[in-house]
C-alpha cells in the first residue's frame, strides 16, 4: 500500500525580494543542543516562525528494540537522554518490572538495596543533568564561565558514576531487577561506605555552590533581562503540549511524578517540588524562560534533600538484584512513566510473552516539549530562539530517539 | 620637514618637537661636518619619525599576543582553570604556536562570495584598528604623531572598521554572516553617538582636541585627572567604557559575534590568517580603547602626584590601560549577552540622554568654576561620592536582595 | 474514575463507537473505539468535566505481527485535574491506515501523530501538517510496519550494513 | 612647480578619487559601487589635509564614511533581498545626469577661477593654527548661527520621520 499523497515535503518558494529571510539554524549550530535544526523566517532580527526539523539523531530505537532482549534494550536507552542516563535505563526497568509484577506466577520484587541504589545515583544524576542544562544556558545568552563551574562539578558527578559503574555517560547500571553491584574499579579500591562518604563530601561541597551559582547568573540582572517575560508558556499550553518536568513546573503547575504518583520508594523521602511563581523584582511571570531555568537551580537542591535522607539512613543489607532467571514479562502492555531531570519519561511496552517486546515506544519529555517551540517562539528575536531552547532543556538524543 | 609631509597634519607642540630636538641635538653632532652643513633638521626629523613609526607598527602587533595570552589566563583564572600551560614557560607562547596553526591552515574564500572584497575585508579593519595607535600618547615624548584633532582623528579612524565589518559580511554570502555585520554596523554607529559625546564634555573642559594637551591639562596629581575633575566627567567616564566595550564587541555587547546565536557573525567564513587578522585587530582595538579612556579620563601617562613621570610617563600609562583591559576581561567572563533590543534601549535611551545631560552639566559646570581650583575639585568629589552612595542604594538594594523563593509544597 | 466507570460512559455516550474493555492482558486495561469516532470520543473525554482528560501523555502506533491485517493506534490519557487515566485504543486497517486526528484537542498530538505517520503510514485526517518527522522526507515505506523491508539503497547508499 | 614627495601624494590622493569616483559611476554592482565611493570619500579627506582642513577631513571621514555610507548599504543591502542587484542606466537618465553634472563642474570651475588664494601647504612659513577653534568660532559667534541652527532642526526633524516610520509596522 502506498499513500503518498502527504509526503512531499514543503518546498519554500524562493522569492527574492520579500522582506523574509530564511535561515537554517543548525543541524549543526553551537547552541542548538544537538543536532537540531531550525528553519527561521526572520524580519530583520525579529523571527516571524522558527520550524523545527528534528530527526538528524534518530538511532531507530523502536525498530532496535523490537528484535532485541529487554536486557538488551537498556544501552539503548542509554542513549536517549544521554546526560541522565542513569534516569532513562530506570524508566525503562520500571516499566519492564511493572509488567513482570503483573505476573501472578512470579513472585517478584525489586529488593530494597536496589532501591535505595537507584534512587541515590538517579537523584545524583539529575543534579547532573540540571548542572549541565544551567552551565549550557548561560554559554547560550553568552556567560561563559557557569559552563565551566557546571562542568567542574558534573565532573566530580561523573567519577562517582564511573566508580559505581565504570562508565561516565553511558552507565547501563540500572538493571531489571535490581543494578549491577556496586563494582570496584579495582580490588578494593571502592566499598560502598566508602562510596558513600564521597557521595556526601560532593553534597557538602555542592550545596553552598549552587547559591553561588545564583548569584553568579539567576540574579545577574542581563541574565534576567534576556529570560524574565520571554516565551511564557500558559499551563493550559504547557499542558496541551505534553510539557512535563521542570517545563510544567515552570508554568505554574504543581506536579511531580515523584510526589503525586510514587514510584519505586520516592514516597518514603521529604522533598519539596519547585514550583514558579511570579518573581517581580526580576520580572518573571510564571512560565518564561527564567521560570522554567529557576526550577532546575531549585530541584538540585531539592535532590541534594533526598540523597541526604538515603545518606543518613543509609542502605539497607541484602542483594542488589532480584532472582530473575530471565526477562519474559507476561502477554499484554504498559504505559509506564517515570519522572526523569527533563520531565516525563514513558515507555509503552507490548509484550506477547517472548523475551523479545513486540513494541516499545519511548515518550520522551523533550519531544513534547520541543514542539510548542513553533508557538513560543513567533514574533521573537533570533537570541530569544536560543533562549527558550536552552530553557525547555532539550537533549536531542531523546527527542530523535 | 615641512616639504614633505602636510604639516597641517601635526600640530606645533609649543615646547619643540622631540624628533627635532633629537636630531638637533643628538644626530648632527654625530654627524661629520661636511654632511651636517648640508643636513636639514627637517629631514632628519622626518627619517627618525619614520624609524619611530617603524619601531612602532612592527611592536604594536606584538600587544595582541600579549593580550590574546592574557585574556585566556584571566578567563582561566576566573573559571578555576589553569589556561594554556603547555607551549613555552607557563604557556606564554600559546599564542605563537597558534598564530602558527592559523597561518597553515586552509584560507577558504566561499566560492559564491565577493572574492575581492572579501579579502579586502581584514585588512580594512587591521589596518583602521592599528593606524588608531599613532595618535595615542604612550608617555611624554612616546607618539607617533602629536596630531592637532588627535581624539577626533581615532573617532573617524575607528568609524572605518563599520565598512570593514559589513564588507566581510556581505562578501562572505553567508547569511549569519550578513545578520552579524549588520548587528554590527547597528551597534558601533549607535554607540559611536554616546561615545563622542563623552569626548565632547572631555573637549570641552580642555579645550583642545589634540591628546597631549589634553594630558597636559592633567597633570596635578590624580584629582586633576579629568574622571574627577567634574561629576558629569564622572559619569562619561563610564559611558565611556561602556560605550567602547559596545564598540570594540565585547561580552556583554558582543552580539555581532555571538557564538551561541549567530555563530561568529560576521567572521563566520574566514579561516586561517585572515581570521587572525580580525582577531588580532579585536585586541588591538581593545587596548586602543582602553589606552584612549585612560587618556582622556585617567590621566594619560601623568603620574598620580603632580610632576612624576617616571620613563616619560610610560609604565604608568601601560598600567592604567592594562587595569581598563582587564575590567574588560573581568566583564567578558562574568556577564552573559544582552539581546538586540535591549543594546539599542541601552543606548538610545539611556547613554544618549544621559550623555547630552552631561554636556549641558560640564557647559554650566564651566561658567560657574573657569578654572580648576581647589574648591571645585572638592566639591566635584564630595558630589561624585554622594552620588556613588545614592546609586548603590538605588540600584544596588536590587542586586542585593534575593528573588523570592520559589513557592514549594510538598 | 476508573477505566470501567470512563468506559461506561463513553457507552453511554457513543453506543456503539465503544467497542470494548479489555482487561485481559497483564498490564493496563484499554477501551477499544472505532476508529472513526476517536476524534470525538477524545473531545468528550476533554471536554466532558467529570472527565477533564488535559493531558496526551503518548500517542504510538502498534503493529503487532507482520500478518495482522489491521495496525492499531494506542492513547494513554490523562486528566492532572481528578488524576485519572485510561488507555484507549483504536484500529484501522493497514491497507487504508486512515483516522481522524486529535491535534486539536491536545497540541502535543501534532508531533506524535506525525511520527506514527513517518513509522506506521497512519494517516490522520485533519492534522494541518502531516510530514514525515524523524525519518528524510525521501523515505520510503514505514520502518515499524513489521513487513517493512529495508531497502538496499538509500540515496545511492548502502543501507543495510 | 617642483616635485616633492608632497605633490606625489598630493597627485596620489587626486588620482585615487577620481579613479575611484569614476569605478562608483561604472560599476554595476551596487555594492561594489558602494564600498568604492568609501575610497573616493577616503581621498576627499586626503586632499582636505592638504588644504590644511584637518577637522574637515576627520569629519569627512566620521560623517561620510561612519555614518551615511553605512545607512546606503543598510540600504541597499535591506531594502533589496538580492544584494547583487545589478543597476540599469537609461537614455533619460543619462542624458539629465550629464546635464546636472555640467552643471555642477561649471559651479566649480567659477569657485575654483574665482578664488584669489589657496591656501595651500606649499606656503611655507605661515604658522598654523588648529582650524577647530576658528570653526566653533564661526558657528557660534552669530555668523553663521542661524543657518546652524535651522539646519539642526531639519535633521531633528528627519530623525522624528525616521523613527516615524520605521515603527510604522510596528503599530499596524
Amino acid at each position: 500500500m502506498e499513500t503518498t499523497q502527504q509526503t512531499e515535503s514543503k518546498i519554500i518558494e524562493l522569492q527574492p525580494f520579500a522582506d523574509e529571510m530564511v535561515v537554517n539554524m543548525g543541524p549543526q549550530h553551537p547552541s542548538t543542543h544537538g543536532v537540531l535544526r531550525l528553519e527561521l523566517k526572520l524580519d530583520g532580527e525579529v523571527v516571524r516562525e522558527a520550524i523545527p526539523h528534528i530527526g538528524y539523531l534518530h538511532r531507530c530505537f523502536e525498530k532496535h528494540s523490537e528484535n532485541l532482549s529487554y536486557p538488551q534494550i537498556i544501552p539503548f536507552t542509554d542513549r536517549m537522554d544521554y546526560v541522565a542516563a542513569m534516569n532513562q535505563n530506570w524508566g525503562f526497568c520500571l516499566a519492564v518490572e511493572k509488567l513482570l509484577e503483573a505476573d501472578e506466577k512470579r513472585n517478584f520484587a525489586v529488593p530494597e538495596r536496589a532501591e535505595y541504589l537507584r534512587v541515590l545515583i538517579c537523584e545524583l544524576n539529575r543534579i547532573a543533568s540540571h548542572l549541565l542544562s544551567f552551565g549550557t544556558y548561560g554559554m547560550d545568552l553568552g556567560a561563559f564561565t557557569p559552563f565551566l563551574y557546571a562542568f567542574r562539578d558534573r565532573e566530580k558527578l561523573l567519577l562517582l558514576f564511573e566508580k559505581v559503574c565504570g562508565a561516565r555517560l553511558t552507565y547501563n547500571y540500572i538493571r531489571i531487577g535490581g543494578v549491577s553491584e556496586i563494582i570496584p574499579m579495582e580490588p578494593g579500591s571502592i566499598t560502598e561506605q566508602n562510596f558513600l562518604d564521597e557521595v556526601e563530601q560532593f553534597l557538602d561541597y555542592f550545596e553552598p555552590l549552587i547559591d553561588e551559582y545564583n548569584e553568579l547568573l539567576t540574579k545577574n540582572s542581563i541574565f534576567s533581562e534576556r529570560t524574565t517575560g520571554v516565551a511564557v508558556m500558559s499551563a493550559e499550553m504547557a499542558l496541551s503540549y505534553g510539557a512535563t518536568g521542570p517545563n510544567l513546573r515552570g508554568s505554574g503547575v504543581d506536579w511531580d511524578l515523584r510526589r503525586d504518583e510514587p514510584y519505586s520508594i520516592y514516597d518514603r523521602f521529604a522533598f519539596d517540588v519547585p514550583v514558579a511563581m511570579n518573581v517581580p523584582e526580576l520580572g518573571a511571570v510564571v512560565g518564561d524562560c527564567w521560570s522554567r531555568y529557576k526550577i532546575r537551580m531549585d530541584e538540585m537542591k531539592q535532590s541534594i534533600r533526598i540523597v541526604r535522607q538515603i545518606l543518613a539512613e543509609g542502605l539497607p543489607d541484602g542483594p542488589v538484584m532480584a532472582d530473575l532467571k530471565a526477562v519474559r514479562p507476561p502477554k499484554g502492555e504498559l504505559y509506564f512513566r517515570s519522572e526523569a531531570p527533563r520531565g516525563e519519561l514513558g515507555f509503552y511496552i507490548v509484550s506477547d510473552g517472548t523475551p523479545k517486546p513486540v513494541r516499545v515506544k519511548g515518550r520522551s519529555p523533550c519531544f513534547s516539549a520541543l514542539s510548542a517551540l513553533q508557538e513560543l517562539s513567533q514574533g521573537l528575536m533570533v537570541a530569544d530562539i536560543i533562549a527558550i531552547i536552552g530553557s525547555i532543556d532539550i537533549v536531542m538524543g531523546e527527542v530523535d530517539r | 620637514m615641512s616639504d614633505i609631509l602636510p604639516e597641517g597634519f601635526f600640530a606645533q607642540v609649543p615646547a619643540g618637537n622631540w624628533a627635532e630636538e633629537f636630531v638637533q641635538n643628538v644626530v648632527i653632532p654625530q654627524l661629520p661636518e661636511a654632511v651636517a652643513a648640508h643636513f636639514s633638521v627637517a629631514f632628519g626629523t622626518v627619517l627618525v619619525m619614520f624609524a619611530c613609526a617603524g619601531i612602532f607598527v612592527g611592536l604594536v602587533p606584538l600587544l595582541p599576543l600579549v593580550l590574546v595570552l592574557a585574556e585566556r589566563k584571566v578567563a582561566a583564572r576566573f573559571q578555576n582553570r589553569t589556561g594554556p600551560m603547555r607551549v613555552g614557560p607557563w604557556g606564554t607562547l600559546q599564542t605563537l604556536a597558534d598564530g602558527v596553526k592559523l597561518i597553515f591552515k586552509e584560507d577558504y574564500i566561499p566560492p559564491q562570495g565577493d572574492k575581492f572584497l572579501f579579502l579586502l575585508a581584514p585588512y580594512i579593519i587591521f589596518a583602521c584598528s592599528f593606524a588608531v595607535f599613532a595618535a595615542i600618547p604612550f608617555g611624554q615624548n612616546i607618539l607617533v604623531s602629536p596630531f592637532n584633532i588627535g581624539i577626533f582623528y581615532i573617532m573617524a579612524i575607528s568609524s572605518v572598521i563599520v565598512m570593514g565589518v559589513i564588507m566581510a559580511g556581505w562578501s562572505s554570502n553567508s547569511k549569519w554572516s550578513l545578520l552579524g555585520s549588520l548587528r554590527s554596523a547597528a551597534q558601533i554607529v549607535s554607540y559611536e553617538i554616546p561615545l563622542g559625546l563623552s569626548i565632547l564634555t572631555v573637549v570641552m573642559l580642555v579645550g583642545s582636541l589634540n591628546m597631549q594637551e589634553i594630558v597636559a591639562s592633567q597633570s596635578n596629581g590624580l584629582f586633576s585627572w579629568l574622571i574627577f575633575r567634574t561629576p558629569f566627567t564622572f559619569i562619561a567616564f563610564f559611558i565611556f567604557f561602556i560605550s567602547s566595550i559596545a564598540e570594540v564587541n565585547r561580552t556583554p555587547f558582543d552580539l555581532p559575534e555571538a557564538e551561541s546565536e549567530i555563530v561568529a557573525g560576521f567572521h563566520t567564513e574566514y579561516s586561517g590568517m585572515r581570521f587572525a587578522l580580525f582577531f588580532i585587530a579585536e585586541y588591538a582595538n581593545m587596548f586602543a580603547v582602553s589606552a584612549i579612556a585612560a587618556t582622556l579620563f585617567l590621566g594619560g601617562w601623568e603620574g598620580i602626584l603632580p610632576g612624576y613621570d617616571f620613563l616619560g610617563g610610560f609604565p604608568g600609562f601601560v598600567i592604567k590601560t592594562l587595569a581598563l583591559v582587564f575590567l574588560m576581561m573581568w566583564l567578558r567572563w562574568t556577564l552573559p549577552r544582552l539581546r538586540v533590543d535591549q543594546l539599542m534601549n541601552l543606548c538610545w535611551k539611556y547613554f544618549i540622554p544621559i550623555a547630552f545631560f552631561n554636556i549641558l552639566g560640564t557647559g554650566i559646570w564651566g561658567l560657574i568654576f573657569p578654572e580648576d581650583t581647589l574648591i571645585s575639585i572638592s566639591i566635584s568629589c564630595v558630589l561624585i561620592y554622594v552620588g556613588l552612595i545614592g546609586a548603590y542604594n538605588v540600584a544596588g538594594r536590587g542586586l542585593a536582595q534575593k528573588p523570592q523563593p520559589q513557592a514549594s509544597s510538598a | 474514575m476508573t477505566p470501567e466507570q470512563i468506559y461506561e460512559a463513553l457507552v453511554e455516550q457513543f453506543g456503539e463507537a465503544a467497542l470494548g474493555f479489555d482487561t485481559q492482558l497483564a498490564g493496563d486495561p484499554s477501551i477499544y473505539i472505532a476508529s472513526a469516532a476517536i476524534a470525538d470520543v477524545c473531545q468528550y473525554l476533554a471536554e466532558t468535566d467529570t472527565l477533564a482528560f488535559d493531558s496526551l501523555m503518548c500517542l504510538s502506533g502498534v503493529d503487532l505481527n507482520a500478518k495482522d491485517e489491521e495496525l492499531a493506534i494506542v492513547y494513554h490519557i490523562y486528566a492532572m485535574q481528578h488524576r485519572h487515566s485510561v488507555v484507549l485504543k483504536t484500529t484501522v486497517p493497514k491497507t487504508d491506515a486512515r483516522l481522524p486526528s486529535v491535534s486539536h484537542i491536545w497540541k502535543t498530538a501534532d508531533w506524535h501523530e506525525r511520527e506514527a505517520y513517518d513509522l506506521y503510514g497512519i494517516l490522520f485526517d485533519g492534522h494541518t501538517d502531516l510530514r514525515r518527522i524523524l525519518l528524510p522526507d525521501d523515505w520510503e515505506g514505514y520502518p515499524l510496519r513489521k513487513d517493512y523491508k529495508e531497502p538496499e539503497f538509500y540515496r545511492g547508499m548502502h543501507v543495510p550494513y | 612647480m617642483e616635485f616633492t614627495l608632497k605633490t606625489f601624494i598630493f597627485y596620489g590622493f587626486a588620482l585615487l578619487t577620481v579613479a575611484s569616483a569614476l569605478v562608483v559611476v561604472t560599476v554595476r554592482n551596487i555594492v561594489h559601487a558602494a564600498f568604492s565611493l568609501m575610497v573616493t570619500l577616503f581621498g576627499v579627506a586626503g586632499l582636505y589635509v592638504f588644504l590644511q582642513a584637518d577637522f574637515l577631513a576627520a569629519t569627512q571621514v566620521i560623517v561620510y564614511v561612519g555614518g551615511i555610507l553605512v545607512l546606503i548599504l543598510f540600504g541597499v543591502m535591506m531594502t533589496s533581498g538580492r544584494l547583487e542587484m545589478r543597476l540599469h542606466i537609461e537614455r533619460g537618465q543619462l542624458l539629465l545626469g550629464g546635464v546636472i553634472s555640467a552643471a555642477l563642474l561649471m559651479l566649480l570651475l567659477t569657485i575654483i577661477a574665482n578664488t584669489p588664494k589657496w591656501k595651500n601647504l606649499s606656503d611655507d612659513g605661515e604658522q598654523l593654527e588648529p582650524t577647530t577653534r576658528r570653526i566653533g568660532e564661526l558657528i557660534l559667534n552669530g555668523q553663521f548661527l542661524l543657518p546652524f541652527e535651522v539646519v539642526s532642526v531639519l535633521l531633528l526633524v528627519a530623525l522624528i520621520g525616521a523613527a516615524l516610520i520605521s515603527r510604522k509596522e510596528v503599530r499596524d
